[in-house]
């Protein structure tokens, strides 16, 4: 199959099943567990599809007579293309026991997830600034209409309220900011861009500096990067647990498969003007993060505070990529897949124990868990010590290859700083597993059901420490070196 | 000259009616502020010769989307009681105009420095419906067809959330 | 699978199997017993094979993640020689002493998994192995305190965990750096301790990795001021893993300046070596005469620990022949005697429900082998002659005198202190009238006898006859010190 | 030419997210946000009359489009909220937020 | 095996037998123990008897190497047992007194519960006396040294029921303990300055003339310290008086014959050191005088009849140490020999009567005594100790003033004169008070197990002072020159000698007919006013208590409590604390007002501008 192919086949495929579903939901066949299905089947298949592209490596624009160039495919797309689907795969897949037992989950929610996963999809292949930004606010709609699912929630519908609020205030800065570049290089086109300013001097930059700016805090509202990422906290809790789940681990990805474009192929030129902003908003973003996490009494908004650090933990590589770039871009795309990994473990597991509820997940709702439901307790565990950054789960990778690429590129300060963050994540993390294992609670015989929600949890878990500590001199399956492969094919299909 | 004369008072005209569309107290009045800011803003386009987006930005954004916005302020009937009691409305106004003034300074001093004016003459037919459409459908396809999606997924959340639950 | 794998991933793999597969708890520790044995007796088969004379070996060398050149690459030599035995000569006996006391899987599963935790530690050669597993061990020690302690035990095991933790992400960091530092030099990352040794850092840059690493070193071990989660810790904390931390994982706090300071930052270990051998002695007499208040056994006998484990540090630090064997020495007198003590103290809570020293007494009378085991096993610690710790002191002191007479007397201090409370500690348990709780003390079971004699035995062997211990480590330290004395010379 | 338009552009922006910021009426609010994304299309299609090339005019033809799925969000929106409240006060939505 | 091993091992092996049998058959029969324990120590004694013989007359040195301790690079310490004329002059009585005691013990002990267990640390003390004084390697002696403090440390609360009891031992080793800390750390110097050829005690004084004096002083200052531990002299005595909660016959062996005395042997042992290094024999001397003086003045006012007995051993230490000191060795070992036998005769005659009264030990309250055996050995032991000729003691300790006298230093010949004065003031009062009373108390006489052997003592007591007998009478020194010390001491003019002979016998005898008209048959003893300075022991064990022992109490709990737990930990715990109040702020700041997290937005983005506009000023 060629790649043109796939390319448009992975976003034609999720389109077309989003409005199979759109429309197949009015019919009196339909059935939400149809529904559920197709929508698993169309992300396994087209996940099939995109990670076809991975560990080879190649770059192509698609039809540029007809797209004119706005959107390639290449390795890094296909890679990840390829973490997200699986991501909203493994999302929904977990999600079964809340698909079933929400009323407001109807089949607009799959559209709507299949939609904001063809925005992704476009927005991981956008090479200009407009499609981009579309491709963005397909998505960002989706989620926002995900979020505020729960009409009669009070929090679902504060939630989807903050978020479309900060969201379109965001999103205005990036207009004006493609506006300014516009303005300037007289061209939305990243390579374009780039073109342009490697052959002009400083002071006929001055607005794609601005512009770029503007841009950047887009994306560090999307990523919740302090001060811009106050939203999240509210937002997570507001939002149902898969969605959470959703938008931490999947959307996130799509988020930084864009920047992380962005900032490969313009960006890197005017490294000394934004890595000390780049850092500082690192720091500050752990900072608070870690500062919100610690107090919380939820595991949910603990998650969400901590969601927080993690995206600091990722910008600290952003902020390296000028001198190390290899190490450090390939360090985000690992540090996305472990992040992903245990945080659609994590918000899985809670999910699955708040069996689809609206409840708030509190510690003190964890007693005892590992008494009566061992297996999920032994997962929660995993992903813990994986957010944590413990050696042995795959979290600890990403970590150190996010502080090495920090300390090749010289920053050791600022590794000294995340790895002081993530003495403190210490304790929130191994609170959550205190609670399980220490904590006596009444013994309540709670029947949870839906192995497959718990067969996918525990496969993600292996997942987690397997990448930690997987080799392929024990078993010939995929370890961290063929992880980190794919990720440095995908960093160098850039064309650095 | 003519045209100095136009935006200048055009510009005076969107900006006076932009800050009573952001202070003025009832809902009401800002939308109809607000219309006169659109309208302003459209007048500009027409002065720079873009007659299409003259004529979507009046009937887009004067016609369908304020329009809307009345309706809903119509609609909702929110009494003057009800409205928030906005106390310390100026001084927050005064506060974060202060704070946003650096913002908008840098940016002017960064376009007064930059040297972006190419000063290129239009041709006849731009700006029409014809120019626009032939650019629209040859070299902004993609984006056009993505926001046609966009739009469905608007449409889509509208119909899920507003809609009663059974 | 070769030895040294065999020996660290064999309770792993136990663990694990005993995680998943439910059985009865009679069952898992006739495991328990099993893998244990097994892997003394592979330890008994390493002790055989190991030749004095050669420096690291049985070593197995895989690659792990090729891209930052991390491998799997363990070895022993003279010193982790020490470590290892007790660690496989201890976790059975620890099990036949309290199998009746503890009836919960979770308690032998951590056990199990805390010591393939150790032994990877132990003979990790690559830097990221080894901080695998100095982070592995961890995990099991937060839960058995968490599980199984006493007291405030949640509180002390997250307080404990994040204590440490914080030491080991600085060590992690002055890894990185270390790997970083060889790719700018070298041109290819590697964490392999061989390589690492060879890059050169400035003086400010070779500080700041040795503290990183120090820190990590110092709150395990602990030496002061990184003390403070000590005492309650291990008065929280279930037996089983007290003697894991005394006996084991502290002294692996030491072992690590040797294997990992010494060899890597060599010359800014010297350079600062005045510092830490004046710090250890403070810690010296600091603990020592800290313990001399406690009422609280546990609390004692761990601080009691700290003051002997900063004599180690000295007796590293000193960095001569006898310093170096004396310490090396110590590290394993002191494992031996440590967990035989404690595993005494968890008999006599068994009997009496009580740690505090002022609510026992009489236990002479009424028990007199465990009288005489416990009053033997506080004197080794003591440092007696004919035991194995009056060796390992006179090492250590004779090797603090050849660095400087002043060092020496505060050295040999460690006469005098561990005494003053020790002496206490047995008169008040042990001596003067029974009460209502100890008049009905059950002398030593058989089982608690078996696993103490061995113990106890060997304390006295090593004490009678050093010598043939001591050549198993005496070529390795020799080595190093030479190759300091090269250094130095340069 | 082009700069002064920027510049009226950008001031219009800046009223924008003062209204935005400081209004508690969420339907002031909105109108703020339109009001951001009309300043942008003043610029683009000054922009396109000084670049004489239309592109920028699809562009904010396209972002009038944006804004118009925007706007049925925010109507949505509306609704969701005073169903639910009974007031379109920014202030009064607060349940959810940083504290524990 | 040679001679030496089996010495040695006897006791151990039989130590390790009754130990045995103590564990596994607890009913055992005593007969048993007796048996084992007799044979330990009958054997060593035969065997010390043997190596005296042959090493008096034939001149022979018994070496016996049994294993390498230590090897380390090119230096090893050898375990190895040496039997010079020193060594077996010392198993000469330590081994056969140590038998005597131990059937003198088997009466004494008769019917106790605890008897296998006392023979077994009593063969172990034994076993680690003969490798002190056999070690051929001061590593091993020490060993051995460690070894007594630790089996007195247990015998001296042995009594465990009574917590004072074990308190008396845990301060007698302590306070030893604070000894071997000189002697270690002397044995670590002098181990330093020894090139090569390991540490035995020949090798060591072959390389002596190579050392620093310096390092030489502070190594003799250091051993002399261990010396003072162990064999109770000011200021490290005070666990002596107290170590007599023992049962007698320990303090019999232990705390008089034999370990004590192990002091005196060490430091005769560094003779060849302690010639070098005159000012710090000058030290000891002066040491041990103080120590004579001070005992025997406590002694004076003491009551309990082992308390008293103890002081005097104290005091005729500071005898033996005057002798070291003045550089007369051999006159010192023979003092230590004639003490061995007199002192155990006093402790076992003391046990006797603590017996036979039902173990009463106050003399006020032992007045009047009947027990004719027992008094008359005491009798002979109290002369001896006085030094009354033709006494043993009296050619020892004559030995030891002439010795003084002629080294010059008249301060401590002095104190030496009085303090034989008090010797005599206090072994008269004692005595006389003891059996020279109106009141009459009978009692059972001793077992024979008891008396033979202080009958045997009592022999050797009396004519022991005849194997040094001194030139001056004829004699030729028998004992100094089989020793043959380096002696530094000149020899006294015979008329000089003869004079001193003369003048301290009628003093003593002055003094003891002083006492006899104080004590004999009145009641000055319970009316006479018991405080001052002397009878407090000069408040010495008060002075430790208040300036080292609560001291080291209060800064224990200093530094638990307020630099662990209040400056440490707090500061770490204030420190998460403070943490979470951050956190709390900055969640006040995320309370959930959208129009904030926009503002904080627009900070965000002014800031960015701001910093963007500064960065770029040199562009602009």
């Amino acid at each position: 199959m060629s790649n043109t192919f796939i390319a448009l086949a992975v976003p034609a495929l999720l389109l077309s099943s989003a409005i199979f579903i759109l429309l197949f939901g009015l019919s009196s066949y339909y059935t939400k567990n149809r529904g559920y299905f197709i929508t698993l089947a169309t992300l396994f298949v087209s996940f099939i599809f995109a990670s076809l592209g991975i560990g080879t490596k190649f770059s192509m624009e698609i039809l540029p007579q007809i797209f004119n160039s706005m959107v390639v495919y290449d390795t890094f797309a296909a890679t990840f293309i390829s973490l997200f689907l699986l991501g909203g795969f493994l999302t929904l897949a977990i999600a079964k026991s809340f698909v079933d037992k929400t009323d407001f989950f109807t089949h607009e929610s799959f559209v709507l997830l299949l939609f904001s996963l063809f925005g992704m999809v476009v927005l991981t292949m956008a090479n200009e600034l407009l499609t981009a930004f579309i491709a963005l606010e397909i998505a960002s709609m989706s989620v926002y209409i995900l979020v505020g699912l729960n009409r009669n929630s009070l929090k679902a519908s504060e939630a989807f309220f903050k978020y479309l609020l900060l969201g379109s205030f965001s999103a205005s800065f990036y207009l004006l900011g493609m506006m300014l570049i516009y303005a300037q290089a007289k061209s939305t086109n990243l390579d374009a861009i780039a073109e342009y300013i490697l052959h002009t001097e400083l002071h006929s930059q001055l607005l794609i500096l601005a512009g770029s700016m503007l841009i950047m805090i887009t994306i560090m509202f999307k990523i919740a990067a302090v001060p811009f990422g106050a939203w999240v906290l509210d937002v997570y809790e507001g939002a149902s647990l898969p969605i959470t789940a959703y938008m931490a681990g999947v959307f996130k990805i799509a988020i930084f498969a864009f920047t992380l474009r962005v900032f490969l192929q313009d960006y890197i030129t005017f490294d000394s003007v934004y890595d000390p902003l780049i850092i500082g908003g690192a720091v500050v973003t752990m900072a608070v993060g870690s500062l919100l996490a610690v107090i919380q009494t939820s595991v949910k908004k603990m998650l969400a505070a901590s969601s927080v650090v993690h995206s600091g933990y990722i910008l600290i590589a952003f902020a390296s990529i000028g001198e190390a770039t290899a190490s450090a871009a390939s360090a985000i795309i690992f540090y996305l897949f472990a992040y992903f990994i245990s945080a659609i473990g994590a918000f899985g597991v809670l999910s699955y124990i708040s069996k689809g509820s609206d409840k708030l997940i509190q510690y003190e709702d964890l007693n005892g868990l590992a008494k009566t439901r061992p297996i999920i307790a032994a997962s929660l565990t995993i992903f813990m010590l994986s957010f944590a950054g413990f050696p042995s789960t795959i979290g600890f990778i990403g970590k150190f290859y996010i502080l090495t690429s920090a300390i090749e590129a010289g920053y050791t300060a600022l590794a000294f700083f995340g790895a002081i963050t993530a003495f403190i994540s210490i304790y929130y993390y191994f609170k959550v597993i205190a609670h399980l294992y220490f904590k006596e609670a009444e013994h309540v015989e709670v029947h949870y059901g839906y192995k497959v929600s718990l067969a996918f949890i525990v496969i993600s878990a292996l997942v987690v420490l397997w990448g930690g500590v997987g080799t392929s001199l024990l078993f010939d399956i995929p370890g961290i070196n063929e992880l980190n492969a794919i990720s440095k094919y995908a960093v160098e299909s850039l064309g650095l | 000259m003519q045209n100095e004369i136009l935006f200048t008072v055009l510009a005076l005209i969107a900006i006076v009616s932009s800050i009573v569309m952001i202070s003025a107290h009832r809902p009401i009045d800002s939308a109809l502020s607000f219309i006169v800011t659109l309208i302003s803003i459209a007048a500009l386009f027409g002065l720079l010769n873009a007659s299409f987006l003259f004529v979507v930005q009046i009937i887009i954004y004067a016609g369908a989307i304020l329009s809307l916005i009345l309706f809903i302020i119509m609609f909702l009937n929110i009494k003057d009681e009800n409205l928030p009691d906005e106390k310390y409305k100026n001084r927050w106004l005064l506060a974060t105009s202060v704070i946003v003034a650096p913002f908008s300074a840098i940016l002017i001093d960064l376009i007064l420095r930059s040297d972006i004016a190419t000063n290129s003459v239009p041709s006849e037919s731009f700006g029409g419906i014809k120019d626009v459409g032939l650019m629209l459908f040859s070299k902004w396809i993609l984006p056009f067809e993505l926001v046609s999606i966009l739009l469905l997924v608007a449409l889509v959340g509208a119909v899920t959330l507003s809609k009663r639950s059974e | 699978m070769s030895l040294l794998s065999a020996i660290i991933f064999l309770p792993i793999f136990a663990a694990i199997f005993l995680f998943f597969v439910h059985l009865h708890i009679n069952l898992v520790k006739i495991v328990y017993m099993i893998v244990t044995l097994i892997v003394a007796y592979l330890a008994m088969k390493l002790y055989i094979d190991f030749d004095a004379f050669s420096s690291i070996q049985f070593i197995e060398h895989h690659g792990w993640i090729e891209q930052y050149g991390i491998h799997y690459h363990v070895g022993v030599d003279g010193v982790s020689l020490g470590i290892v035995m007790m660690n496989a000569l201890l976790m059975p006996l620890v099990a036949i002493a309290l199998y009746k006391q503890r009836d919960k899987r979770g308690y032998w599963i951590n056990l199990l998994f805390v010591q393939g935790g150790i032994m990877g530690a132990v003979l990790a050669l690559d830097l990221m192995l080894f901080y695998l597993f100095w982070e592995l061990m961890l995990l099991p020690i937060f839960f058995m305190i968490g599980l199984f302690g006493y007291g405030k035990n949640n509180f002390i095991s997250m307080k404990f965990n994040i204590y440490t933790i914080f030491g080991s992400l600085m060590m992690l960091l002055s890894i990185l750096y270390l790997a970083v530092e060889h790719k700018e030099q070298f041109g290819f990352y590697s964490f392999a301790l061989e390589e690492l040794k060879n890059i050169t850092l400035t003086t400010t840059e070779s500080l700041l990795v040795f503290s990183g690493f120090m820190i990590a070193f110092g709150i395990k071990i602990p030496i002061f001021p990184f003390h403070t989660w000590l005492s309650d810790t291990y008065r929280s904390a279930p037996m089983g893993i007290v003697i894991v931390m005394s006996a084991l994982m502290a002294k692996l706090g030491t072992y690590a300046i040797w294997r990992f300071l010494f060899t890597l930052l060599n010359e800014t270990s010297q350079e600062l070596a005045p510092y830490f051998i004046w710090l250890g002695l403070f810690g010296l007499i600091y603990f020592g005469i800290s313990a001399i208040s406690q009422t609280h056994l546990k609390r004692m006998f761990a601080l009691s620990s700290a003051s002997h484990l900063s004599l180690i540090v000295v007796g590293f630090f000193i960095y001569n022949t006898y310093g170096l064997i004396g310490s090396s020495y110590f590290i394993v007198a002191h494992a031996l005697s440590s967990a035989a003590l404690f595993l005494m103290v968890a008999m006599m809570y068994e009997r009496v429900q009580t740690y505090t020293i002022d609510s026992l007494g009489g236990i002479a009378k009424v028990a007199p082998l465990f009288a005489l085991f416990f009053a033997f096993f506080a004197l080794s610690i003591v440092g007696v002659p004919l035991t194995a710790g009056f060796v390992a002191e006179v090492l250590i002191i004779l090797g603090a005198f050849e660095y400087d007479t002043l060092i020496g007397f505060f050295a040999a201090t460690s006469l005098l202190i561990p005494m003053l409370f020790m002496f206490k500690t047995i008169s008040k348990v042990l001596y003067g009238e029974t009460n209502e709780k100890t008049q009905n003390f059950q002398d030593l079971r058989a089982h608690e006898l078996v696993a103490i004699i061995p113990l106890a035995l060997l304390i006295l062997a090593m004490g009678i006859f050093p010598n043939y211990f001591i050549q198993k480590i005496e070529p390795t330290a020799k080595a190093f010190v030479d190759k300091k004395e090269a250094v130095y010379y340069e | 030419m082009l700069k002064a338009y920027m510049i009226l552009s950008i001031l219009l922006f800046s009223i924008g997210i003062v209204g935005l910021i400081s209004r508690r009426n969420i339907i002031v609010i909105y109108m703020s946000i339109e009001l951001l994304l009309n300043a942008v299309n003043l610029s683009l299609i000054a922009i396109s009359a000084d670049l004489a090339e239309s592109s920028a005019q699809v562009m904010s033809l396209i972002i009038i489009a944006i804004a118009a799925s925007e706007a049925a969000l925010f109507m949505s929106l509306f609704v969701v909220l005073f169903r639910n409240r009974a007031s379109l006060d920014a202030n009064l939505f607060n349940i959810l937020g940083g504290k524990k | 095996m040679s001679v030496l091993a089996i010495l040695l091992l006897a006791p151990l092996v039989s130590a390790l037998l009754i130990f045995l049998i103590n564990i596994l058959f607890p009913y055992a029969k005593q007969y048993l123990y007796t048996f084992f324990a007799l044979m330990g120590s009958g054997v060593s004694g035969l065997l010390a008897l043997y190596v005296g013989y042959y090493s008096y007359f034939e001149k022979e040195v018994f070496i016996s190497h049994l294993f390498t301790w230590l090897s380390i690079g090119n230096f090893s310490i050898e375990v190895a047992l040496k039997a010079d004329a020193l060594g077996s002059f010392m198993l000469l009585f330590v081994a056969p007194v140590s038998f005597l005691i131990h059937i003198y013990a088997t009466g004494y002990m008769d019917k106790d519960k605890s008897y296998g267990r006392f023979f077994a640390y009593f063969n172990l003390f034994i076993f680690f006396m003969f490798l002190l004084v056999l070690a051929d390697n001061p590593i091993i002696m020490f060993i051995g040294w460690e070894g007594v403090g630790l089996t007195s440390y247990a015998l001296i609360g042995f009594y465990f029921k009574d917590i004072q009891n074990t308190y008396a031992g845990n301060k007698a080793f302590i306070v030893n303990r604070i000894g071997d800390f000189g002697f270690l750390s002397a044995l670590m110097l002098l181990f330093l300055e020894i090139p090569s050829g390991g540490f035995s005690f020949s090798n060591i004084f072959l390389n002596l003339a190579q050392m620093e004096p310096s390092s030489l002083t502070l190594i003799a200052f250091l051993l002399f310290v261990g010396a003072m531990g162990k064999s109770a002299q000011i200021p490290l005595f005070v666990w002596l008086p107290d170590a007599m909660a023992g049962p007698t016959p320990v303090s019999a062996l232990i705390h008089a014959a034999t370990m004590v005395t192990a002091g005196v042997y060490m430091v005769a042992r560094f003779a060849p050191l302690y010639n070098m290094t005159p000012e710090i024999s000058l030290i000891i001397s002066y040491v041990g005088a103080l120590s004579a003086l001070l005992a025997a003045l406590i002694a004076t006012r003491q009551y309990d009849i082992k308390k008293i007995l103890a002081y005097s051993t104290m005091s005729q230490l500071g005898f033996m140490f005057m002798a070291l000191g003045a550089g007369a060795y051999s006159t010192a070992l023979f003092h230590m020999f004639t003490h061995a036998f007199f002192k155990a005769l006093l402790f076992m005659a003391a046990g006797a009567i603590i017996v036979a009264y039902h173990h009463k030990q106050d003399i006020r309250e032992l007045r009047g005594i009947q027990l004719p055996k027992i008094f008359k050995m005491m009798a002979i032991a109290s002369l001896t100790i006085v030094a009354i000729p033709p006494f043993s003691a009296f050619f020892s300790k004559d030995a030891i003033m002439g010795a003084l006298f002629v080294n010059g230093h008249v301060g401590i010949f002095m104190m030496a004169f009085v303090t034989s004065m008090l010797t005599a003031y206090y072994m008269s009062r004692m005595m006389f008070v003891l059996f020279f009373s109106k009141s009459k108390q009978e009692a059972m006489e001793s077992p024979k197990s008891m008396l033979f052997p202080m009958m045997l003592l009592a022999i050797l007591s009396v004519f022991a002072g005849f194997l040094n007998f001194p030139e001056v009478f004829g004699g030729n020194m028998h004992i100094s020159h089989w020793l043959g010390l380096p002696d530094r001491a000149v020899l006294i003019p015979h008329a000089k000698e003869l004079a001193l002979m003369g003048i301290n016998t009628f003093f003593v005898l002055l003094v003891i007919y002083n006492a006899y008209r104080k004590y004999a048959y009145t009641e000055t003893i319970v009316t006479q006013h018991n405080d001052g300075l002397v009878a407090n022991k000069f408040y010495i064990d008060a002075l430790y208590q208040r300036f080292i022992v609560a001291p080291i109490a209060i800064i224990s709990h200093f530094f638990e409590k307020w630099v662990s737990q209040f400056l440490i930990d707090n500061a770490i715990n204030w420190s998460a604390f403070g943490y979470f109040k951050l956190g709390e702020i900055v969640a006040k700041a995320e309370n959930g007002n959208v129009r904030l997290y926009a503002l904080y937005m627009l900070f965000g983005v002014v800031f960015g501008f701001v910093y963007l506009y500064w960065s770029l000023r040199g562009a602009l």
